[in-house]
């Protein structure tokens, strides 16, 4: 690693100034993709910033129709909270098979999301749900979010503060793992909410990306037989040692069927 | 006493308490004063010239102490490392023995190759000087592909080596075998890659070194399986250091699997660089290096055929194999697949003719060498592959089929074509227990009742035979091998009782100091917890071969009951002064010499008293002391067998495949300590497991960059990628060691890839894939189901 | 690698070669590009700072030109060392064919990728690929022709797009016809490799 | 340039000067000399590394040392109240032969105390193999690994720990 200078901020606005001054300053959340990163000398960052120190980015609260899970938020804490638990159950199953246990006790929401690895699993719920992502400056929508491989709506020194999901009448996540690294080879999200249903695709394509087919059949027939015969073009898909981007888009197939009869039992 | 701690016990390990109180003492662990550290630079190149090497700019960085680079090892004349055993070609020639310097010259041959050795004051300041060292490469033509490396026109690797032929070796007389098949009812063809490991022992290897300008003694620490070993190839073949001003240390080793048999680059070069630094140095791998750079298990790519009769007699093997042995021959490479591979092509059968072709080859990839089970896994797999094709062939039960070829019980010992010479065994009743415990009568049920969840359920079955516990120094000798095969061991009582056993075998896992201190507790009624186990460190214990292939306990054991008889036979000698007996009348049990039909009694403590307080003891006699030495060679190897079933389902949608029963029959001979080599068992499957369905090595075919080189595409067996294993055993004592034991350490892995891979197809083939290639990870399978149904359907 | 295509480009065989051997273009195209200069007639120094996600990484290239042959194509050689990251190396071999008013542009690549990046990163060389590629190539094409002509010649279909929703990445990609990155990519094909270096 | 930190480890209070890049696996190993915690891999995923940081399982390859300032972080060696009296989860693993080369060892017990903790000293085999994905162990196989956590919970319940 190189050595860089490092910062705890205790507020917000402190955090923000300090990303703002410097060319290659970094914010750090959980950590768990930024020191890996870094161990590999593959970034040198002048500064990092740790947002560890800042109060009240953490925590998990249900307002209205909506569960609003701040950007610091541990992936075990989401997995093991009652309110998502009992409001959107998809989404504690979600953050408890991301990474292993000592990720989930580290690991944050707001870093994951922000990071937007083609691999994650968060970005498949963020855009399933179409929750909206709150921000020191503003919020996005989930859908003008995620614009491609680790590519966000989020401006330089724009720190994702919560993230506010509306609570899904039927919705599951399902995930086939890379077998090596666990990250998603692919995962499907399935959410019908109140503003319809939605299908999210993580780890298939350079970016979470949404299935319209599907949800146009599973909004006739919420139901894995709708979606059958709903073939994923595997052009542009991801292709690696572990999965060609054919496999993935038969996975992908796979995944959503199961991932409904899941939304269903 | 000893009932609860002798021979047969499932005694907790004395190694235990340190390992799980975080006091264990690894390499890395090491405090050592003014210690300098080195990092390795390392090609990113398969194949290229070096045209020049700047480490000016490097030089002046921040910690800097030194940096090295192949001219200079060159300068001062460092040897190159070693290939240790000769295998001679279908010719009589010996192999082609290319160089293969500490450091790369002019041309580097694999990603990883070393280039330049940077030693500072901190392992950062290591890292950042080598990225300052300018290289200029031109890149060369890169050979990585086995299946072609021998191919006219492919890129050449050594000038010493045309057309990257190591050797083309042979064993079995072709004709013979030819005429075998002509008679066959029936042939089985079978294609196969036995896909590339990398061992990933938890520890990466790390040496240390420091150099004593007082006494002109070195001092290293290594991950080392075989310290002695290593210190012989250092002194004689590489630096050049007399034996005995070179002191090798192996402390506790976190794994090992063969990866750390061998004599590499980097302990040599910390050795070397020690006394021209003048302080310490001190390495240790990154996984990422250690994916690079440790030597890399199997890489066959084999072509089989067996011949049967009409009634499923075996009548004759043909197998052509390819193996890959990388860009440098390493320590023991040669061996691996002629002596270790096609000597275990017989299996458990009575296979009348086999005739094996093996051509090694050279690839622009990290070297390939000894990885747990070494030739024999990769046998196993071809035999057990091919018997189960045979079976799906002319549609008979597998376990039938083997049954029907088995050696007899009554065949031992039993000569097979393939040179070998089996001790012992008695495979049917093993079969049978498998089976039982499997409950293969019950598998159809099961298959039908997966198929109703969507599932395809297979069962798969692998018998296995091993050769270990290396082996007679003659036969070594015979066959090529540099070094003796027996092992050392020292009984050192202390005036108090309490006993040390110096050994030249090592621990790195496998439990030697509980298990060889039962064997002392059991013969000399010593308690164990007065029995200390001192391994892995030249100055100390009697120099010995290490810890490979199985052979601790069948040889260095052996050699612990030889120095436990002498001590015996010392005893007796003070205890019939003592007791004013004959010698003739003193009989030794359960730790107490006693004249028989008497009262007389000295226990072997008193005894051990006598002989360094020796006040009334034979002077005239008998020396003082008791320190008891002795080396044991064996007269064969040891031939543990047995018969593993996997049952597995397979999800078709995904391609995934879940084990959901796996048992393992073992025949070790006695067996010391049970709860131990179950363990040893349960490790060996998973590796033969992650074969199977998980691992492999991968290199860009183009390019000859790793692409596997890390965790996060190298996939390792986790807990949840396996069940929990139903083990039995049944013994035939092996009839040429006085402990009567065979080896245990590998059996796992060899036989496993072939259970595994067996219920894979039989799983599949419903829906027509007849070939799944290894490891049958969920992309592989999900394409041969998808390559298969147009067909099928 | 070996990657192998057609691109369509709305413009005269003339303007793309031209803009293919420009280095004002191709720095204002390749995403990060601090500098590239010409050094000679034939060859060009690139220097590119690189950020995907969490990596970055600093570059410094060689482009090489050769078998020039106006405006029928010419081949592009170049390799680039990103320092602890890894390095890139490839050639290009480039032909252009008039198409009525249009140009077609054909390509064969031939690309290594190697060093930490390779070891540690290779579940994202293929998306990486496509990113800069796609950043590259989309402001290529405006520059050079004008908005890219959808569907062009290239032998893949683009994805279906009524199976996928517009603001994700695939399909977004798709319906400009991502495929062609793999052309437009062409002109610095080897530049472009390099950036694949700084995964 | 340095940075001072201070910590409490094992329940002592510590502090050093470090860099800000110095992880806290290196800190523990280097600066404080206790060995006991691992490094097997290089890409945060073997586990071996594994310590508690206020009570939590945390890969301490994967954590700057100066993010557990203030922080309570529990080691390998923290775990036994004296040399005969060890952690139950550590007599677990000793009485059911789950560490063979001992390296991936005071990773998986602290992951395991970790495990057995937050699911409340009720675990079962699929449970307990599922949650042992960031440790990996190239000895033993799991099995007995399996088995040891197994017996552990209970053990832990009654003891109290």
């Amino acid at each position: 690693m190189y050595d860089f200078h490092y910062h705890r901020p205790k507020t917000l606005a402190d955090a923000v100034n300090l990303l703002k001054g410097k060319d290659e300053a970094r914010p750090m959340s959980g950590g768990m993709t930024l020191i890996p990163t870094l161990k590999q000398r593959l970034a040198k960052p002048s500064d990092v910033v740790d947002l560890g120190g800042i109060k009240d980015l953490a925590g998990i609260k249900v307002e209205g129709n909506n569960v609003v899970i701040g950007g610091m938020t541990r992936h075990a804490d989401v997995a093991s909270s009652a309110d998502v638990k009992s409001a959107i159950p998809a989404l504690a199953h979600l953050a408890g098979h991301i990474g292993d246990p000592a990720v989930r006790n580290r690991g944050t929401i707001g870093g994951s999301v922000a990071n937007n690895d083609p691999a994650a699993d968060y970005p498949a719920a963020v855009l399933a749900l179409g929750a909206t992502i709150t921000t020191n400056t503003g919020k996005h929508a989930a859908d003008s979010f995620f614009k491609g491989l680790f590519e966000t709506a989020l401006s330089d020194g724009e720190l994702i503060t919560s993230i506010s999901f509306p609570k899904a009448e039927k919705a599951a996540y399902m995930k086939f793992p890379n077998p090596a690294s666990r990250y998603a080879m692919v995962g499907v999200f399935v959410a019908k909410t109140a503003a319809g249903v939605r299908v999210a695709v993580t780890g298939a394509g350079p970016s979470v990306f949404r299935v319209k087919a599907m949800e146009d059949a599973l909004a006739k027939n919420f139901s894995s037989a709708a979606i059958k015969d709903i073939k994923i073009p595997a052009d542009g898909l991801n292709s690696d040692i572990h999965a060609s981007a054919e496999y993935r888009a038969h996975l992908v197939n796979v995944m959503a069927r199961r991932a409904v009869d899941a939304a269903t039992k | 006493m000893t009932a609860q701690t002798g021979i047969g016990a499932r005694v907790k390990r004395k190694e235990d308490q340190r390992f799980l109180t975080g006091t264990g003492r690894y390499v890395d662990d090491l405090p050592l004063a003014r210690a300098t550290y080195a990092h390795f630079l390392r090609s990113p190149h398969a194949h290229a010239k070096i045209k020049s090497i700047d480490t000016s700019a490097a030089a002046k960085m921040p910690g800097v102490v030194a940096i090295f680079t192949g001219k200079d090892t060159a300068d001062a004349k460092v040897g190159g490392l070693i290939c240790g055993w000769v295998v001679k070609d279908k010719h009589g020639q010996p192999h082609k023995a290319p160089p293969h310097p500490v450091m790369a010259l002019d041309t580097v041959r694999y990603v990883g190759d070393t280039v330049a050795m940077v030693v500072a004051n901190s392992h950062d300041e290591a890292k950042d000087a080598a990225e300052a060292i300018k290289v200029d490469y031109e890149m060369l033509p890169a050979n990585v592909d086995l299946a072609t490396a021998l191919d006219k026109g492919a890129p050449q690797i050594h000038a010493e080596a045309p057309g990257n032929l190591i050797y083309d070796w042979e064993l079995g007389v072709k004709a013979d075998v030819d005429a075998a098949f002509a008679k066959a009812a029936h042939v089985t063809k079978l294609d196969l890659v036995n896909n590339r490991l990398i061992p990933n022992a938890m520890e990466p290897r790390a040496a240390a070194a420091e150099y004593d300008k007082g006494t002109g003694n070195y001092t290293l620490w290594s991950t080392s399986q075989n310290p002695h070993v290593l210190r012989l190839i250092l002194s004689a073949f590489v630096l050049g250091i007399p034996e005995h001003k070179l002191r090798v240390i192996a402390p506790d080793v976190g794994g090992g699997f063969g990866s750390k048999i061998f004599c590499y680059n980097e302990e040599t070069m910390v050795t070397w660089a020690a006394s021209r630094v003048g302080r310490p140095i001190k390495w240790t791998a990154e996984r990422s290096e250690s994916f690079q750079t440790d030597a890399h298990g199997r890489d066959h790519v084999t072509h089989a055929e067996l011949a049967l009769d009409k009634d499923g007699k075996f009548l004759g093997l043909k197998v052509e194999t390819i193996a890959n042995m990388g860009a440098y021959l390493s320590t023991f490479s040669t061996a691996v697949p002629t002596y270790l591979y096609a000597t275990l092509l017989a299996g458990q059968y009575t296979t009348p003719v086999i005739y094996a072709n093996v051509k090694a080859a050279l690839t622009n990839t990290a070297p390939v060498d000894a990885y747990r089970g070494a030739g024999r896994p990769e046998a196993t797999f071809v035999i057990e592959s091919i018997v189960s094709k045979a079976a799906k062939e002319l549609k008979m039960d597998p376990a039938e089929l083997r049954r029907k070829n088995f050696i007899p019980a009554n065949a031992f010992p039993y000569q097979t074509p393939v040179a070998l010479q089996y001790d012992s065994g008695n495979y049917p009743p093993i079969i049978d227990e498998a089976i039982k415990i499997a409950d293969y009568k019950g598998f159809e049920a099961r298959r039908a009742e997966a198929k109703s969840r969507g599932k395809l359920r297979g069962i798969g079955f692998s018998s296995y035979i091993e050769a270990c516990g290396l082996g007679p120094s003659r036969v070594i000798g015979q066959l090529g091998g540099g070094v003796g095969q027996w092992e050392s061991a020292e009984l050192r009582f202390n005036p108090t009782g309490n006993v040390q056993i110096l050994t030249g075998a090592h621990s790195h896992g496998q439990s030697h100091e509980t298990t060889f201190a039962q064997v002392v507790s059991d013969k000399l009624g010593v308690p164990i917890e007065n029995i200390e186990v001192v391994h892995g460190d030249t100055a100390t214990t009697p120099f010995g071969m290490g810890s490979y292939g199985s052979r601790s306990l069948a040889v260095g054991g052996s050699a612990i009951v030889k120095a436990a008889d002498k001590i015996i036979a010392k005893g007796k000698k003070i205890a019939a002064h003592l007791m004013e007996a004959s010698v003739a009348d003193v009989v030794f049990e359960g730790g107490t010499f006693k004249v028989a039909g008497t009262d007389k009694a000295v226990p072997l403590g008193q005894a051990v008293f006598a002989a360094y307080v020796p006040h009334n003891y034979p002077l005239e006699e008998l020396e003082p002391g008791m320190d008891e030495n002795a080396f044991y060679d064996p007269s064969n190897f040891v031939y543990p067998a047995g018969t593993q079933i996997c049952e597995v389902e397979v999800d078709p949608d995904t391609g995934e495949v879940e084990i959901v029963n796996f048992t393992a029959v073992d025949d070790f001979g006695n067996i010391v300590n049970p709860m131990i080599v179950e363990g040893q068992v349960h490790g060996g499957i998973v590796q033969g497991v992650g074969q199977a369905l998980l691992e492999n090595a991968v290199y860009d075919k183009e390019t000859g960059q790793l692409v596997s080189g890390s965790y996060m595409d190298y996939t390792m067996p986790r807990a949840d990628d396996v069940p929990s294993f139903k083990l039995g055993n049944k013994v035939t004592p092996c009839p040429h060691n006085p402990l009567g034991v065979k080896g245990c350490g590998e059996a796992g892995a060899i036989a496993a890839p072939a259970a595994v891979m067996n219920a894979v197809h039989d799983a599949l083939a419903p829906v027509g894939v007849s070939h799944v290639p290894m490891p049958a990870t969920p992309l592989n399978v999900w394409q041969a189901i998808h390559g298969a149904r147009p067909a099928a359907e | 690698m070996e990657i192998k295509g057609e691109y369509k480009i709305p413009a005269s065989r003339e303007k793309v070669f031209a803009a293919l051997n420009d280095p004002a273009v191709l720095q204002a195209c390749i995403p990060g590009c601090e500098s590239l200069e010409k050094v000679s007639d034939t060859e060009m120094k690139a220097k590119v700072r690189m950020r995907i996600g969490p990596v970055s990484a600093s570059f410094s290239g060689k482009v090489t030109l050769s078998d020039i042959d106006p405006p029928n194509g010419y081949k592009i050689s170049g390799e680039g060392q990103g320092g602890a990251a890894g390095f890139a190396k490839g050639g290009a071999v480039v032909a252009l064919r008039e198409d009525g008013a249009d140009t077609v542009l054909n390509y064969n690549v031939d690309a290594q990728v190697g060093g930490k990046i390779a070891q540690v990163g290779a579940r994202l060389i293929d998306g990486t690929a496509r990113k800069l590629a796609d950043e590259f190539f989309g402001k290529f094409a405006s520059t050079v022709g004008g908005p890219a002509l959808a569907g062009a010649a290239s032998d893949a279909p683009p994805a279906a797009p009524e199976t996928v929703s517009p603001p994700s990445p695939p399909p977004a990609a798709a319906q400009r016809g991502y495929r062609h990155w793999l052309v437009i990519g062409i002109g610095a094909a080897v530049l472009i490799l390099i950036f694949l270096a700084s995964r | 340039m340095t940075i001072p930190v201070a910590m409490t480890v094992n329940g002592k209070p510590v502090s050093g000067k470090v860099e800000a890049r110095t992880l806290l696996v290196q800190f523990l190993r280097e600066h404080l000399g206790m060995t006991g915690t691992h490094v097997g891999c290089d890409t945060s995923q073997c586990g071996a590394c594994v310590v508690h940081v206020d009570g939590k399982s945390v890969k301490s390859c994967t954590i700057l040392a100066v993010q557990a300032e203030g922080a309570k972080v529990t080691t390998i060696e923290g775990l036994a109240e004296s040399a005969e009296k060890l952690h139950p989860m550590q007599e677990a693993f000793r009485e059911n032969h789950a560490l063979q080369c001992g390296f991936c060892t005071p990773g998986m017990v602290m992951s395991a105390i970790d495990m057995v903790k937050r699911h409340n000293y009720q675990l079962d085999e699929a449970t307990v193999r599922r949650e042992l994905e960031g440790n990996l162990c190239r000895c033993t196989g799991y099995h007995n690994i399996v088995k040891a956590i197994l017996a552990a919970a209970p053990a832990m319940k009654s003891a109290g720990v």
